[in-house]
């Protein structure tokens, strides 16, 4: 089983499942205490300089955006990104955050191409390895699971691949080759649930994207939630509980915390918000008007909602589908 | 009954969508062919979407491959993992693929136009596409542009696998045996693959396109067989369906 | 990433997931349409002599106990089984129809070992290859993932290894070593479910134990069902669904589908028959008795039902615990 | 107080578990120990179960390790792959351990008696030991016959890592670094590993039972350290709650 080819691509995070188990034993405390901190105390605490971050889900669909918006505001720079996104990679790659990339995909599904994307990468600023969704996401799986690879039938012979951090071998068992994953290992990660309980126990509505693989990928986890329940609650549903609170460093209580993305059974994507960002991210001044506007100019997510309206989010509310 | 170059390639790929299958979904095109499709062709038709959505209505259209609509009345709501590892298991027939670029064997560019770094252009990367074209059993490309720039010799970046360098090239690799590029839908025509040589092959041009028009818009050379057909255009029934109700917001269209 | 270490065990069960893709695209249908039958017919049409099968969750919770008797009834032979189990597999091994078995744990756990398992080893009669519990979940896992391999770091340094079909080998990243599992394909799988429609959408209550990866593993998947309930309760809760229609070939309604043991939410294990066939199990006669009247001595599910006694049943109820 | 062997064997477990922290829990002796710790010294423990259950009240003593009570008001019921990988990351604290032979590194033989095929006794096999004995961090065995037989020399097989063959032979075979036995709880004593050898060492003998008896029933050389301590005999409370609470049917005691 030796190695066939290797990708070229910088690998920005190198997987270190001891140095991870570790990390958790000295750092991790498993007792199931209150966790609930405002999204201030909560960044400022778990968040440095340097760190390797991600999101759940993706930009327009149950992100963790208030998180993302106050993430900004404290300036931490120099991040290390993981994957799949949309807008608000775009805010980060905007606020000139972002060192590295390991990308899948980044731009705005029916509307095209990033512009924000195309300036930070082409201009040389942020240094990208390329990784195709599955991959990404299956990474976070090897993370998850505490083993440093995942064997996979994608990527082979391609550019993808070429620019990957991957490798292939041939397999043991049946002489096939296979494409090796490296485990991938957060310093932060964040994720907007529907419910979490004052400890950090969550559940999620609706398609789970990668949330159960990521947050088990993730030496620290910032969780912000629609709405804090009862812990009785999830004692009830114990099969609903997708991440149990040891995981789990910070619970934000952020209603509309994924606006302007949507929540499932919630509320729907703002699409005039997000078309009108789209319109101003082709033009730097207009970008950082807006960042002026929704992200700096704003003290916190309390007063986001406040200069977005009400009004607006109640609309939102009644255009979402029901079960 | 005026049709526009868009809403053909729509009912063309529609067409090719058969009842009682799988099918990968990505944005855009392929979502507004899967959802006429089930109201006409293949009600049937077992929608999947990248971000976990299995088998749902599509009554509404959805505008991302994860959000609410994708798994609205649906089948099931997993996670990305589950559907990719659906599609590595065998389980999914046809997957949907688009790119800035495609040559002779089907190989698709969406991630830089250049050299890789720093790019011209940087474009959004590979997303579920390298997955979906390693994956599925037959995979159909949308190509809205069906000019030189865009069918070419020799395509900056090999985002996603098509039969590669040529028949043997996908499993030689590792790839899943007798996976590949099925059909090619553009604003011209529909393309297929030729048996033997794996090549792209002319199989029908679109109402009022001579055969000449799609060789001189493709960039390399292109397999014109004996007999090339011609595509129906739009039915007033799918003209109807599509306008009233899969894209009544006209989003796409 | 050369192979270190390897072990004697025989692989009863080699992976090969490019054979179980085809064999999935040459005979799996994936319309959705209806599928409900009764177990003889089930079994009838999905089983052959010589198959490798496998059950979950485990002999006394949410087991496929009613499968398991119509398989016996048919007298289903040289079985190959994998895995983990407790009065089901004893039932199998009884009736001698196991040639192979891929072992983790056959035992009663808190009334100790099986005598039956005891006399099927010990003659010589059934080859067994071992490996842990986590092992045997795992190669589910690989063979859901559609991936030949997967790896760990369980068994290593240990006999437990020795006789299993595992390889050890350098991780390409790491340096570290790792068990490598082979992928466990089945050519049958049963599993007993709370809830299912007609074309075998299926919701399971409480731990989901290894439903997930092991239907995902199966050529074939028999399922039963304590309720059939409408296709639309399953599209009103999409999330709930653990197991698509798509990998199921047929659903057989059963109510106490799993007695003699529990269900979670729906009834307790049934003590005093599971005590009483344990006793029974120490001697040859007294065995064969027991399948003579639980399994042979009825024509179906519902003769045994009754022979159990309703009034027996749904005191069974009254003792498990609710939400 | 009149108390059985079984019932001090499981007081002084559940003496070993500290509070608000995780522990993967096995069937039987564990069981009750745990569910006692919960009542009186370790509220805050959160038992995690082969297949699934994590943090259930533990009101009702489970009978297996996926039975219903393993998860009821519990903080989730997961599968047996979270849990496993959850322990393989590094987040249970503790495991709890048996088998019918162990040797002085702590190994132990749950699968098979005299040769491996055909054996001369087939015990029941690794089950999640050979898991828990790999990615716990402490793993603690309960051993109820505290004898020659099932102390020995040289166990039959390895089910389950104990220290191997000694100091680093964990870490040499690739198991997780920093992890092992931890202590051995006997029907005669408590035991525990010597720092540097990693050999098994007494540390407390029960009431009544003198040091040279557990020599005598110990078929290795155990280390015996200057000061042995003495276990306190069960607290009236204990017994209470073990008799009245955690097991009023006596299923095990």
């Amino acid at each position: 089983m030796m190695i066939l080819g290797e990708g070229l691509g910088e690998l920005f995070c190198p997987p270190d499942p001891n140095g991870f188990r570790e990390w958790v034993h000295k750092n991790k405390d498993l007792a199931m205490k209150e966790k609930v901190m405002d999204e201030k105390t909560a960044i400022a605490t778990f968040v440095k300089d340097g760190d390797y971050i991600g999101t759940e889900l993706y930009g327009t669909v149950r992100a963790p955006m208030s998180l993302i918006r106050e993430l900004i505001r404290q300036g931490k720079k120099d991040l290390g990104v993981a994957g799949q996104g949309i807008i608000e990679i775009d805010f980060l790659l905007a606020a000139g955050l972002v060192k590295t990339l390991d990308i899948t995909y980044v731009a705005y599904e029916v509307y095209g191409i990033s512009n924000i994307l195309r300036r930070a990468v082409e201009s040389g600023k942020v240094k990208t390895t390329e990784w195709s969704n599955a991959a990404i996401a299956w990474r976070f799986k090897a993370a998850a699971m505490g083993v440093p690879f995942l064997p996979t039938r994608s990527m082979l012979g391609t550019d993808t691949f070429k620019r990957s951090g991957a490798k292939v071998v041939e397999c043991p068992f049946t002489k096939m080759k296979v494409c090796l994953l490296p485990a991938l290992y957060l310093d932060v990660g964040f994720i907007h649930c529907h419910r979490a309980d004052k400890y950090g126990n969550c559940q999620i509505d609706g398609i789970s994207g990668f949330a159960f693989e990521f947050a088990r990928a993730c030496k620290r986890l910032i969780i912000s939630t629609e709405k804090i329940i009862p812990h009785e609650e999830i004692q009830k549903y114990p099969e609903k509980t997708i991440i149990p609170y040891y995981l789990v460093d910070a619970v934000v209580e952020a209603p509309y915390g994924s606006h302007p993305g949507e929540m499932c059974y919630c509320y729907w994507r703002d699409e005039e918000h997000l078309k009108k960002f789209l319109e101003d991210s082709k033009d730097i001044e207009k970008t950082k008007a807006y960042l002026d506007k929704y992200i700096y100019g704003v003290k916190n997510h309390e007063e986001y909602i406040n200069l977005i309206g009400l009004e607006r989010l109640k609309w939102l509310e009644s255009q979402i589908g029901g079960r | 009954m005026r049709y526009s170059e868009t809403e053909l390639l729509i009912c063309v790929a529609a067409r090719l969508m058969e009842d009682r299958k799988t099918a990968f979904i990505g944005t855009g095109i392929p979502m507004l062919a899967a959802s006429l499709a089930k109201k006409i062709y293949a009600p049937n038709l077992v929608a999947v979407f990248e971000f976990g959505g299995i088998g749902p209505s599509l009554e509404k259209l959805p505008l991302g491959v994860g959000d609410s609509r994708t798994f609205h009345r649906a089948i099931a709501a997993m996670g990305i993992c589950d559907i990719m590892e659906t599609a590595q298991r065998g389980f999914i027939e046809y997957g949907f693929l688009g790119g800035a670029q495609i040559d002779m064997y089907g190989n698709l560019n969406s991630t830089v136009i250049g050299p890789y770094f720093p790019p011209k252009v940087r474009l959004p990367g590979s997303g579920g596409a390298n997955d979906v074209g390693s994956f599925c059993w037959k995979t159909i490309a949308i190509m809205r542009e069906h000019n030189k720039k865009r069918f070419v010799e020799k395509i900056d970046f090999i985002t996603t696998p098509g039969y590669l360098t040529g028949p043997g090239a996908r499993e030689a690799v590792g790839l899943p045996p007798n996976t590949g590029p099925y059909r090619v839908v553009t604003n011209l025509a529909l393309l297929g693959y030729e048996e033997k040589s794996k090549r792209m092959m002319l199989l029908a041009t679109h109402p009022g396109v001579k055969v000449e028009q799609v060789i001189e818009n493709t960039g390399f050379e292109l397999i014109i067989p004996d007999k090339v057909g011609e595509n129906e255009p739009p039915t007033e029934k799918e003209l109807k369906i599509l306008r009233e109700e899969v894209d009544p917001d006209r989003l796409y269209i």
